[in-house]
C-alpha cells in the first residue's frame, strides 16, 4: 500500500496520552516493567511484540481496565492512573478489547447501541449506528442477531462498530485484524487510515500483523517481556533487521 | 503504595517442626476432655467452671482441634498418627463413655463429614450444583429404617390382608419382566455406544425403563404378599444381623435412586440444576410423609434396630462401657470406619481417569465432550457417588436416632451440607470435612451451649438471648468466614491456585477496577479465549 | 514417536467423506449443501469470508451440531448423530477458535483429560487400585509427557494451563486434540494472534503432526501465507456454500475466490511470500 | 452441698418458641419455688434449659448432653410429641425421667418406656373429645378434617375421624396440608362440600391464618381443632375472623384453675408476660418431678438420689398440690386421670366451655 | 356433583391461584434481576421481601386510627417498603456480595444464606421488642375486607364478585392492580431504557460494560435496587393476601417464587410472571385433585390432597425442564463453539 504514508495528516506534537515508567501486575507477574510512551494528538502509534511481550496489558493499563502499581499515565494532561475504566471512557476514549467481548445475549443493534452508552443524544447514537453499517454491510444485514452466535470475524466487526460509537479521540485497538479475512484485514486498516485522516482519531494500535501495522502507522514501539525495546518512526523501525527476524517472521 | 517489588509471594518459610507442641497440645486438650466428662473431677470443685457449656464446647473443639493439627503441622509422623489415632480410637471413646453426647456429636459430625463429602464429588468436582441431597440421605434411612422396625410387619400384615390379584404367578411374571427388560437396556446401551441414536431407540429405551420398574414393583409386591405369613415373626423387624446387607443395599438404593433422578435432570445446567434437584428433594421428602403404609407419614419409624455385634458388645463391656452405649460405641466406629473408606474413594477417584474428566467438565462442557468425555455417563457417575455416601450415612443415621420421620430430611439439611462443602473449601477433602465439623460443632454444641449458658442471666432480655439468636450468630460467623476466606477454610490446592490473582490483585484494586478483570472466577481472558465465565452464565455451577 | 500416540492411518483414500451438508439457524443457512472429502494423511484447508460456515462446518463434524440435512463419514463410518464424545471416540479431535482450556488445570492434566477415550480403567479400577488403573494412568502421563514433548510445551507440565502465554495455550489445545488419538484432527485458525515468526514455528507443527504422527489435517486459516505454504488442498466457503477448491495455487487465482476472500492482496502476490513494507 | 439439676427441654428458638418458652418459664417458677426445701436437705437445686428448636435431632442431641450430665436427674418436656419419641429413647437408657406437659401423640407412651411420663391426655382421648363435642354440642353431621402432616397434627386428625366414623358421623375429607399462608384452595373445596364443622389438626400459627382466610371469604362454619390451638396467638392472628372456635387442649387455661391465680401474678412479675396453658403445665411437670425427687431423696436416707431411683419414684408415686389437681402415673406413664378443657373463642374471647375427665385406657 | 357448582368452585381455585401467581412474579422478579447481573441466587431476598411485608405492617399499624384514604394508606406502605427493601437490598450487596465479586459464584450464595439467617432474627428481635412475633395487617375498611357471619351477608361492598360466585375480594383487586404496574413499568425500563441496557451489559461481561464508560457497580447497586424495591412492593401484597406473617415467613413463598423464575426461564421478566401465575395455578389444581378424583371416581386421585401441592409444581417444574431445558420463555443460550 505504498500511498498509506502520504494520506496522513501531520499529527501534532500535542501529548494525548504518556506513560512513564509504568509497572502493572498481574498478580504476582510483573507484566509491565516501566515502560514509558507517548501518544501524540492525531497520530497513529504501533505496539507491535511477541506472545506475551505486555501489549495487551499496555492497553489494559491505559483504558484503566488495570492499575499501574507504580509509574505515572497521564491522557489529556490529566492523570489516568487507577481510575476506573468507566470514567476514562467517558473522557473520549475508546478500547476494541482483545477478545473481541461483545455482549453474547444483546443483539448487534444493542450492542451497538450499549456501546453509545456515554452518547445522550438518541438521534446521534442512531446516526453512528449507521455509520457502524456503512463501515461493516454485515453488521447491517444481522442487525437482530445475538451478538454471541456471530461467527469470530463478524464479532471483530461489531466490536470495532461498538468502539466507534462515541467518535473517541483516542482509540486503543487490540489485534484489530484477529480473524478477519484478508479482505477485512485490509478494510480495517483503510478504516483505520480514513478515520485518522478525515477525523484526526488518534490510535494506539496493538498488532501481530506488524508488516501493516508499521505501515499505516506514525510511530511505533517495539515490547518485549514487558519492557520497550525500540521506538521510532514507523518506517525506520520497519526496516530495523532485529524487528524483521523476530516480528516479521523473515529468516 | 509505593512498593516497587511485587508482593513476594508469600514462600512459606519451611514450617518449623512441631511435634512437641503436638503432642503437648494432645495431651492437654486430651487430659481436659477427659476431665470435663468425668464425673468425680466434675463433682469436685473445680466442676462448677467445668460445666459451663461455653466451656465444654469450646474444650471439646479444641480436642477436636487435635486431629486437625496432626494434619496440618509439620510433625513427625508417629506423633501425627499418635494425636490422629489416639485422639479418634482412645480418648474420645473413652470421654464419650462418660458422656454419650460425646459419642452422639462425634458420629453426627462424622455423618455429615460424609454427606459433605459425597456432596463434594457432585459440587465441588463435577461442578453440579444440587440442592436436593438430603434426598439420598433419606432414602438410606428409610431402607433400612422400613425393614428393622415394626413397620415391615405392618406393611406385611396390610399385603397379607389386601393381596390383590398377586400369587405366586405374579411373583414369577414380575421377575421374569425385570430379568428380560434389564437385558435389553443393557444390550440397548451397548448399541448405543456404538451407532447413533434414533428417536425409536431412545423410545425403545423408555419403554424397557418403564417395563424394569413394573417388573420390580410386581416383584416386591408380590414378596410383600407372599412373605405375609411372616408378619408375626417379624413384631420388631428384621433381624440385626442383616444390617451388613442392608449396609450395602442402602448404598445401592441410594445410588439407584440418584441415577434415577440424574438421568432426566442433568442435561440442565446450572441454576437450573439446583432448582430442580432442590424441587425432587422435597418431592422425596413429601412422598415420605404421604406414604404412610411403607414409611409411617409424619408419625415416624421407630424403634430402629441397630446392628447386633456380639464379640464387639463383648469388648465394649469389657472396657468398661455400659450396655446401652454399646450400640453408639459401635456405630462410632462403624461410622469412623465408612467415613475413612469414603475419604479413600474419593481421594482415589479424585487422582483418576473419572475425577479429572469431572473436573474438566466443570471447568468446560463444551471442551470436555469434545475431548471425548461422555458428559450424561459421567455426570451421572457423580451423581450416583454422591448419593451412595448420603444412603449408607442415612442408615446409620437411623440405627443412631432409632426414630426418622420426614421432618428431618428436609430442604435445610441440604443447603446446610452445602454450606459446610463451601465453607471448608470446595473441592478439598480435608477442607469440607473440617467444614462439617465446624459446622456441625456450631449446631449442636457451640450455639446451643451458649444459649443454655445465658438463659439464666438476668440481665439479657429475652428477645436478644444468645440461645435465640442462634441464626443470626450462626448466619453472621457463616459470613464472617466468607468475607474472610472467600476460598473456604482449607482450600483447595487447585482453587488456591486459581484465586491467586485475586488475593495478590486485592491490594491495588482499592477502587475495584483491576479487580473486576477476572469476572467472577478470576480467570482472567487471553484473546480469543472463551470468557470462561460465559459458560458459568448459563451453568457450570463454581 | 512412541506407542500411545503414533498411529498409521489406514490408508483408504479419504478418511473422511462429507456429503451435501446444510445446517440452518432459524432462517439462516450457515452450511449450504457442502461436500467434502479429506484424503487421507493430508492436510487441508477450508477458507472463506467472516461468517462464511466455516466454524460451523468444523461442529457439524464434531457432533457439536447436527446437521439439517447430509452425511459425514469417517472411514466409511456414519458420524452424524453421535454426540461429540463418541465422534472423538471415532478419531477425530479439534482445537476451538475461541481456546478452550480447563483453566483450574495444570498443562498436563490438560492433555491426559484428552487421553480420557483412550483409557480403559473405570470407577471400580479407579476404587481399587487395580492394575489397569495403574496402566492406564502410566499411559495417559505418559501420553502428556510424549504430547508436551511434540509440541515443546514440557517446560509448563505443571503451570495452570491458564497461565501460559497465549501462543502456548493454542498449542497446548493442539496437544490435547493429539492425545486422543486422532485420525483426523480439525484446527480451527490455529494461528490467530500469533505473529508472523511464530506463525513460521506453527507451520513446522503442523507438518510434524502429519508426517511423525500420521495425523490427517484439516484447518480454517485466514493467514494466507500459512495456508498457501502448508495446504495441500484447498477448499473456500463463501455465504456457506463451497465457491471453490483446488490446489493452493488454483484457488489463489480463482477470480470468484479473489473478490469474495482475498481482496487486492491476492492480486499483489502478497501471499506466500514476505511481503515488502512500506518505508 | 451436693448440687441437684432438672432440665427443661423445649423449643426456645424458632416458631414454636412461644410455646415452649412458657414451659421453661413455668419450671423455672416451681424450681424456685422449691429451691429453699432442697436447700434444707442439703441440696443445691437449678434448672438448666435446653433447646430443641422442635427439631427432631436437635432434641436427640440435647438429650443426649442431658443424659451426660449426671447430676440432672429428670426433664420437664418437650412440647412436641415428634421430639419426645426419640429424645425419651436418648435417655431411656441411663434412666433420665421425662415429664411431658404437652406431648399428646399416643406412641409417646405406648411404647412402653420406663422413663417417659405426661401430665396431659392422650391423643386418643383429645381425639375422641373433640370428636364428641362436634356431634353433641356442634351436632355437626358432616366434618371437613384438616391436618398439618407433623406427627402431632395428623396423629390427633385420625384419632378425631375413627371417632367420628364410629358414631356415623360423615366426614368430607381428612386432608393433609403443609400450606402456610394461602389456603384458597382448601378453602373452595369446604364451599363445595359445605361441612357443618371444620376440624383442624395443627398449630394455632397455621391455623389463625386458615381462620382468618376462612371468615374473610364468607364462611361461618364452626372450627374445632386439639392443643395445638391452645394460644393466645390465635385471635391475634385471625382478628376479628377469631369467633366460633372451639378447641379441646390438655393444659388447662389459667383462669379456669382457682390456683392458678398466684402463679400467674408472680410469672407476670418474673418474665413480663402472660401466663398461657402450657406455663401452668411446665410448672406442675416441674413440681412432679421435684416431689419425685425429694420422695426418692428421702428414700435414700436424705442422700441425693440416683437417676433410676427418681424415675421410679415418679412413674410410682402420687403428686399433690399442683394447679392441674393430682396426678398419679400408669404403668407406661400416663396421667391416670386427666382432663381435657374445652375451650371456646367468640369474638376474640376465649372462655372455657367444659371439661371432660379422662382416663387412659390402662390404668 | 353437576356442572352448575362443579365450575364456579374451578373458577375460584383458578382465580386464587392468579392472585397468588401475580405476588409470586414479582418475588420472582426480585430474584430474577438479581440472578440476571450477578449469577446469584439472592438468598437473602425473601428476608428482603419480608421486610417489606414487615413495613407494610407498621405502617398500616401505626396509621389505622388515622382517617386518612385508605388507598393512600396503601401508597405510603408501599413506597416505604420499596425504600426500605431497596435499600437493604443494596446494603446487602454493599457488605456481602461485593467483596466476592470475584470468589467463585457458590461463595457469595453462602453469604446470601447467612444474610438470610441474620435478618431473620434481627427483623424477630425488632418486633420482639414490642412483643409481637405473628403480625396480623390491619387493613383499611377500604379494601372490603370483612367478615360475615354467613355467606350471604358477605354479597355486596368489598366482594363484589361474590354475587357471581367468584371469591374475588377488593384487596386481591388491588394486588393483581399494583402487580400488573410494577411488571410493566419494570419491563419497560429493563427493555426500552438506556438504565435497562446498561444493567444488562454489566450482567454478560462486567469488564467490558466498563469499557463502554458504564460504571457496573453502579448498576448492580442499581439493579438491587429494582429488586429489593420489587421485594417490598411483593411483601406489603403478601401482607395483604395472607394476612399474617412473622420474620420466618419469607423462606417458603421465596422458594416458590425461585422456583417460578426458573420455570419461567432465568433472567426474563416476562418469563417469570409467565412462571409464578403458572405455579399459583398449577399449585392450586393440585390441592383440588381430590374432587376432581372423586368426581371421576378414582381412588387414586382422591387421595391426593393440600400436601402434594407444593410437589406437584415441581413436578411439572421437572417436566416442563427435561422439554425445555432454559425454562418457557428463557432463551436458550446456545453458546457459540
Ligand atoms: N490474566 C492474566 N493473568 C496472569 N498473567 C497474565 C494475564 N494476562 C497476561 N498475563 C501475562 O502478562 C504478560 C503480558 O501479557 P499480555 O497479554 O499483555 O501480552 P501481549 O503482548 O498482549 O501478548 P499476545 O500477543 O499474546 O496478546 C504475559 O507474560 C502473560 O503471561
Ligand atoms: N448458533 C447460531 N445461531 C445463529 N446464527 C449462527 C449461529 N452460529 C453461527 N451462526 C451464523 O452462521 C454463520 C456462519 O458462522 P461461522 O462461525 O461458521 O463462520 P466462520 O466461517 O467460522 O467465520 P469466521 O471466519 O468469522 O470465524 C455466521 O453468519 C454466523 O453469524
Ligand atoms: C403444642 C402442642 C401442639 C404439642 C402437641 N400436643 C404434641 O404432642 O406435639
Ligand atoms: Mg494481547
Ligand atoms: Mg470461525
Amino acid at each position: 500500500m505504498p500511498e498509506a504514508a502520504t494520506l496522513h495528516k501531520t499529527p501534532t506534537t500535542t501529548e494525548m496520552l504518556a506513560l512513564t515508567d509504568v509497572h502493572t501486575y498481574y498478580g504476582h507477574i510483573h507484566a509491565l516493567k516501566g515502560i514509558s510512551m507517548t501518544v501524540n494528538e492525531g497520530e497513529i502509534v504501533a505496539l507491535i511484540g511477541g506472545n506475551g511481550a505486555g501489549k495487551t496489558t499496555t492497553l489494559r493499563t491505559v483504558s484503566g481496565m488495570m492499575k499501574p502499581k507504580h509509574g505515572t499515565l497521564t491522557y489529556q494532561g490529566q492523570n489516568a492512573a487507577g481510575i476506573p475504566a468507566h470514567v476514562i471512557m467517558g473522557r473520549g476514549m475508546s478500547h476494541v478489547p482483545e477478545g473481541r467481548r461483545i455482549f453474547p445475549q444483546l443483539t448487534v443493534r444493542e450492542n451497538l447501541e450499549v456501546g453509545g452508552y456515554t452518547v445522550l443524544d438518541k438521534a446521534l447514537i442512531e446516526q453512528r449506528i449507521q455509520e457502524g453499517f456503512g463501515f461493516f454491510p454485515r453488521l447491517k444485514e444481522r442487525e437482530h442477531q445475538l451478538g454471541g452466535t456471530m461467527s469470530g470475524g463478524e464479532q471483530q466487526m461489531l466490536a470495532i462498530a461498538r468502539a466507534l460509537m462515541v467518535n473517541p479521540k483516542l482509540l486503543l485497538l487490540d489485534e484489530p485484524s484477529m480473524g478477519l479475512s484478508p479482505l477485512f484485514v485490509e478494510a480495517i486498516f483503510d478504516i483505520i487510515v480514513k478515520l485518522n485522516r478525515e477525523r484526526g482519531m488518534t490510535i494506539l494500535l496493538v498488532e501481530q500483523n506488524a508488516n501493516m501495522a508499521l505501515e499505516v502507522a506514525h510511530r511505533a514501539y517495539v515490547m518485549q517481556t514487558g519492557e520497550i525495546k525500540l521506538s521510532g518512526k514507523a518506517s525506520d523501525i520497519a526496516q530495523d533487521e532485529s524487528v524483521r527476524k523476530a516480528y516479521l517472521g523473515d529468516e | 503504595m509505593t512498593a516497587i517489588n511485587p508482593a513476594q509471594p508469600n514462600r512459606a518459610k519451611p514450617a518449623p517442626d512441631r511435634t512437641i507442641l503436638l503432642v503437648l497440645f494432645f495431651v492437654v486438650t486430651s487430659a481436659l476432655l477427659l476431665a470435663s466428662h468425668n464425673q468425680n473431677v466434675l463433682n469436685g470443685s473445680l466442676g462448677g467452671v467445668l460445666r459451663n457449656p461455653i466451656l465444654e464446647a469450646v474444650v471439646v473443639s479444641l480436642f477436636l482441634a487435635n486431629v486437625l493439627f496432626a494434619y496440618l503441622w509439620k510433625a513427625a509422623p508417629w506423633a501425627r498418627a499418635l494425636v490422629g489415632i489416639g485422639s479418634l480410637i482412645l480418648v474420645l471413646p473413652m470421654a464419650g463413655r462418660e458422656d454419650t453426647s460425646l459419642l452422639d456429636l462425634s458420629i453426627q459430625i462424622l455423618i455429615f463429614s460424609a454427606l459433605a463429602l459425597g456432596l463434594n464429588i457432585v459440587v465441588g468436582l463435577a461442578g453440579l450444583l444440587d440442592l436436593g441431597y438430603v434426598a439420598f440421605f433419606a432414602v438410606g434411612a428409610y431402607t433400612w429404617g422400613i425393614f428393622a422396625s415394626p413397620r415391615l410387619s405392618s406393611i406385611l400384615k396390610y399385603y397379607g390382608e389386601n393381596p390383590g390379584a398377586t400369587n405366586a404367578a405374579t411373583l414369577a411374571f414380575g421377575l421374569f419382566l425385570v430379568v428380560v427388560t434389564a437385558a435389553s437396556m443393557i444390550y440397548m446401551r451397548r448399541m448405543s455406544n456404538k451407532t447413533a441414536p434414533t428417536r425409536l431407540s431412545s423410545w425403545a429405551f423408555g419403554l424397557a425403563s418403564f417395563g424394569l420398574l413394573a417388573g420390580l414393583i410386581l416383584t416386591v409386591r408380590a414378596i410383600a404378599v407372599l412373605g405375609a405369613s411372616q408378619a408375626a415373626g417379624l413384631a420388631t423387624g428384621i433381624d440385626s444381623n442383616f444390617f451388613w446387607l442392608f449396609l450395602a443395599l442402602s448404598i445401592m438404593a441410594a445410588a439407584i435412586v440418584g441415577v434415577l433422578i440424574g438421568l432426566p435432570v442433568l442435561k440442565l445446567k446450572g441454576d437450573y440444576l439446583a432448582i430442580i434437584t432442590l424441587g425432587l428433594g422435597e418431592v422425596i421428602r413429601v412422598l415420605a410423609n404421604n406414604l404412610d403404609l411403607y414409611t409411617a407419614g409424619s408419625q415416624g419409624i421407630t424403634p430402629i434396630k441397630s446392628a447386633a455385634v456380639p464379640w464387639f458388645n463383648s469388648l465394649a463391656g469389657f472396657l468398661g462401657f455400659s450396655e446401652d452405649q454399646y450400640y453408639l460405641l459401635f456405630l462410632y466406629v462403624l461410622v469412623l470406619v465408612v467415613v475413612g473408606v469414603i475419604l479413600l474413594v474419593n481421594v482415589r477417584l479424585d487422582r483418576s481417569r473419572i475425577g479429572r474428566a469431572w473436573i474438566a467438565i466443570r471447568d468446560d462442557e463444551v471442551a470436555a465432550q469434545a475431548m471425548g468425555v461422555p458428559l450424561v455417563q459421567t455426570k451421572l457417575i457423580a451423581f450416583a457417588t454422591g448419593a451412595s455416601f448420603a444412603g449408607v450415612m442415612g442408615m446409620i443415621f437411623a440405627a443412631k436416632q432409632t426414630f426418622i420421620s420426614p421432618e428431618s430430611f428436609n430442604l435445610f439439611q441440604s443447603i446446610g451440607v452445602l454450606s459446610m462443602v463451601i465453607l471448608g473449601g470446595m473441592g478439598s477433602f480435608p477442607g469440607v470435612i473440617l467444614g462439617a465439623t465446624v459446622v456441625t460443632l456450631l449446631n449442636l454444641r457451640i450455639l446451643p451451649g451458649l444459649g443454655e449458658a445465658s438463659a439464666n442471666v438476668a440481665w439479657i432480655p429475652q428477645q436478644v438471648n444468645p440461645g435465640q439468636l442462634q441464626r443470626l450468630v450462626f448466619g453472621v460467623i457463616l459470613v464472617t468466614i466468607m468475607l474472610l476466606r472467600p476460598e473456604g477454610l482449607l482450600p483447595n490446592k487447585r482453587r488456591v491456585l486459581e484465586l491467586h490473582h485475586d488475593e495478590n490483585q486485592e491490594d491495588d484494586s482499592a477502587e475495584g477496577n483491576a479487580g473486576a478483570l477476572g469476572t467472577g472466577t478470576g480467570d482472567v481472558y487471553s484473546p480469543g479465549k472463551a470468557p470462561i465465565k460465559e459458560n458459568d452464565r448459563s451453568g457450570g455451577a463454581k | 514417536m512412541t506407542a500411545p500416540v503414533s498411529r498409521n492411518g489406514v490408508s483408504s483414500s479419504n478418511i473422511l467423506e462429507v456429503q451435501n451438508v446444510t445446517k440452518i439457524f432459524g432462517g439462516l443457512t450457515a452450511v449450504n449443501d457442502v461436500t467434502m472429502n479429506i484424503p487421507d494423511r493430508s492436510i487441508i484447508s477450508v477458507i472463506g469470508p467472516n461468517g462464511a460456515g466455516k466454524t460451523t462446518f468444523f461442529n457439524m463434524i464434531t457432533g457439536i451440531y447436527t446437521p439439517t440435512k447430509g452425511t459425514i463419514r469417517l472411514a466409511g463410518r456414519e458420524m452424524v448423530g453421535l454426540r461429540p464424545d463418541q465422534v472423538v471416540e471415532a478419531g477425530i479431535a479439534r482445537t476451538f477458535q475461541n481456546i478452550r482450556l480447563f483453566s483450574t488445570m495444570s498443562s498436563e492434566e490438560n492433555i491426559m483429560v484428552g487421553r480420557h477415550a483412550r483409557l480403559k480403567s473405570g470407577f471400580i479400577d479407579a476404587v481399587l487400585h487395580t492394575k489397569k488403573f495403574h496402566a492406564s494412568e502410566a499411559e495417559a502421563r505418559e501420553a502428556a509427557r510424549v504430547m508436551l514433548d511434540f509440541v515443546g510445551l514440557s517446560k509448563w507440565r505443571n503451570e495452570l494451563a491458564t497461565n501460559l502465554p497465549y501462543g502456548d495455550q493454542r498449542k497446548l489445545e493442539i496437544a490435547r486434540a493429539l492425545a486422543t488419538t486422532p485420525k483426523l484432527v480439525l484446527l480451527d485458525e490455529p494461528a490467530a494472534g500469533m505473529n508472523p515468526r511464530e506463525t513460521e514455528d506453527l507451520k513446522a507443527l503442523i507438518r510434524r503432526i502429519r508426517d511423525d504422527l500420521g495425523v490427517t489435517v484439516c484447518l480454517i486459516e485466514h493467514d494466507m501465507r500459512l495456508v498457501m505454504t502448508l495446504s495441500e488442498y484447498i477448499t473456500v466457503l463463501d455465504y456457506g456454500s463451497k465457491i471453490s477448491e483446488g490446489l493452493p495455487h488454483q484457488v489463489r487465482n480463482d477470480p470468484r475466490v479473489m473478490e469474495a476472500y482475498l481482496g487486492r492482496g491476492a492480486a499483489a502476490g502478497e501471499y506466500g511470500k514476505e511481503a515488502t513494507p512500506n518505508a | 452441698q451436693t448440687t441437684i439439676k432438672i432440665a427443661t427441654l423445649s423449643p426456645l428458638s424458632g416458631g414454636q418458641s412461644d410455646l415452649g418458652t412458657q414451659i421453661r418459664n413455668g419450671a423455672t417458677l416451681a424450681v424456685n419455688e422449691y429451691k429453699a426445701q432442697f436447700k434444707k436437705l442439703g441440696f443445691d437445686l437449678s434448672l438448666t434449659p435446653y433447646d430443641d428448636q422442635a427439631d427432631p435431632a436437635t432434641g436427640t442431641a440435647a438429650a443426649r448432653k442431658i443424659a451426660a450430665d449426671r447430676q440432672i436427674l429428670a426433664v420437664v418436656g418437650t412440647l412436641n410429641s415428634g421430639v419426645a419419641i426419640p429424645s425419651s429413647a436418648a435417655l431411656v437408657a441411663s434412666h433420665v425421667a421425662m415429664v411431658s406437659p404437652a406431648n399428646t401423640n399416643n406412641l409417646v407412651t405406648d411404647r412402653g418406656l420406663s422413663n417417659m411420663n405426661r401430665i396431659v391426655a392422650r391423643d386418643d382421648a383429645q381425639g375422641p373429645a373433640g370428636a364428641n363435642f362436634i356431634i353433641s354440642t356442634l351436632k355437626g353431621k358432616k366434618v371437613y378434617i384438616l391436618n398439618d402432616k407433623t406427627a402431632y397434627g395428623e396423629g390427633l386428625a385420625a384419632e378425631v375421624e375413627k371417632t367420628l366414623k364410629s358414631k356415623g358421623v360423615a366426614v368430607a375429607a381428612n386432608e393433609g396440608t403443609e400450606e402456610k399462608s394461602d389456603f384458597s384452595s382448601i378453602i373452595a373445596k369446604i364451599k363445595l362440600q359445605k361441612p357443618d364443622v371444620i376440624y383442624f389438626g395443627g398449630i394455632y400459627n397455621q391455623v389463625g391464618v386458615f381462620v382468618k382466610q376462612l371468615r374473610e371469604s364468607g364462611v361461618a362454619t364452626p372450627i374445632v381443632g386439639g392443643d395445638g390451638l391452645d394460644s393466645t396467638q390465635i385471635a391475634t392472628i385471625a382478628g376479628k375472623g377469631a369467633t366460633n372456635i372451639f378447641y379441646t387442649t390438655v393444659s388447662a387455661p389459667p383462669e379456669s384453675l382457682p390456683a392458678a391465680k398466684t402463679l400467674a401474678a408472680l410469672y407476670q412479675k418474673t418474665f413480663n408476660a402472660p401466663v398461657q396453658g402450657f406455663g401452668v403445665f411446665g410448672y406442675d411437670a416441674a413440681k412432679v418431678v421435684l416431689q419425685g425427687v425429694l420422695a426418692a431423696a428421702r428414700a435414700n436416707g436424705n442422700k441425693a438420689p440416683s437417676r433410676i431411683q427418681v424415675e421410679s419414684a415418679i412413674r410410682k408415686g402420687s403428686f399433690t398440690g399442683l394447679l392441674s389437681g393430682n396426678v398419679s402415673f400408669n404403668s407406661v406413664g400416663d396421667r391416670k386421670s386427666a382432663t381435657i378443657y374445652v375451650m371456646s373463642i367468640m369474638d376474640q374471647q376465649y372462655k372455657l366451655s367444659t371439661t371432660v375427665a379422662v382416663k387412659p385406657v390402662k390404668q | 356433583m353437576d356442572l352448575a357448582t362443579l365450575l364456579p368452585f374451578l373458577v375460584n381455585v383458578i382465580v386464587g391461584g392468579l392472585v397468588l401467581g401475580f405476588v409470586y412474579a414479582i418475588i420472582a422478579l426480585g430474584y430474577t434481576m438479581v440472578y440476571g447481573v450477578l449469577q446469584l441466587i439472592n438468598f437473602a431476598h425473601s428476608e428482603v421481601f419480608v421486610t417489606g411485608a414487615v413495613v407494610g405492617f407498621e405502617v398500616f399499624r401505626v396509621l389505622a386510627p388515622n382517617p386518612m384514604n385508605g388507598y393512600l394508606k396503601l401508597l405510603i406502605a408501599l413506597l416505604s417498603a420499596m425504600l426500605i427493601s431497596g435499600g437493604l437490598n443494596v446494603l446487602i450487596e454493599r457488605l456481602a456480595y461485593r467483596p466476592l465479586r470475584n470468589a467463585p459464584k457458590l461463595v457469595p450464595l453462602i453469604t446470601a444464606i447467612g444474610v438470610s439467617l441474620i435478618l431473620q432474627d434481627v427483623l424477630r428481635v425488632i418486633e420482639g421488642f414490642q412483643g409481637r412475633f405473628d403480625l396480623t395487617y390491619t387493613l383499611p375498611d377500604a379494601f372490603g375486607v370483612k367478615f360475615c357471619a354467613a355467606e350471604s351477608s358477605c354479597v355486596g361492598a368489598g366482594n363484589f364478585l361474590r354475587t357471581i360466585g367468584v371469591d374475588l375480594q377488593v384487596k386481591d383487586v388491588i394486588l393483581i392492580v399494583v402487580a400488573l404496574v410494577s411488571l410493566t413499568v419494570l419491563n419497560y425500563v429493563v427493555n426500552r431504557t438506556r438504565l435497562g441496557k446498561a444493567i444488562r451489559a454489566v450482567a454478560q461481561d462486567r469488564v467490558t460494560a466498563g469499557l463502554m464508560g458504564i460504571d457496573s457497580n453502579l448498576m448492580i447497586s442499581a439493579t438491587f435496587l429494582i429488586g429489593g424495591a420489587l421485594g417490598g412492593i411483593s411483601g406489603v401484597l403478601y401482607g395483604m393476601k395472607v394476612g399474617t406473617l412473622n420474620a420466618y415467613s419469607g423462606f417458603e413463598p421465596g422458594l416458590v417464587a425461585f422456583t417460578a423464575a426458573v420455570l419461567g426461564g432465568i433472567g426474563s421478566i416476562p418469563g417469570a410472571v409467565l412462571g409464578g401465575l403458572l405455579i399459583g395455578v398449577i399449585q392450586k389444581l393440585v390441592s383440588v385433585m381430590s374432587v376432581l378424583g372423586d368426581l371421576v371416581g378414582s381412588k387414586n386421585l382422591a387421595t391426593i390432597d393440600d400436601s402434594y401441592s407444593k410437589m406437584g409444581a415441581f413436578v411439572v417444574l421437572v417436566l416442563i425442564l427435561i422439554f425445555k431445558p432454559t425454562g418457557l420463555l428463557g432463551k436458550s443460550n446456545t453458546e457459540k463453539v
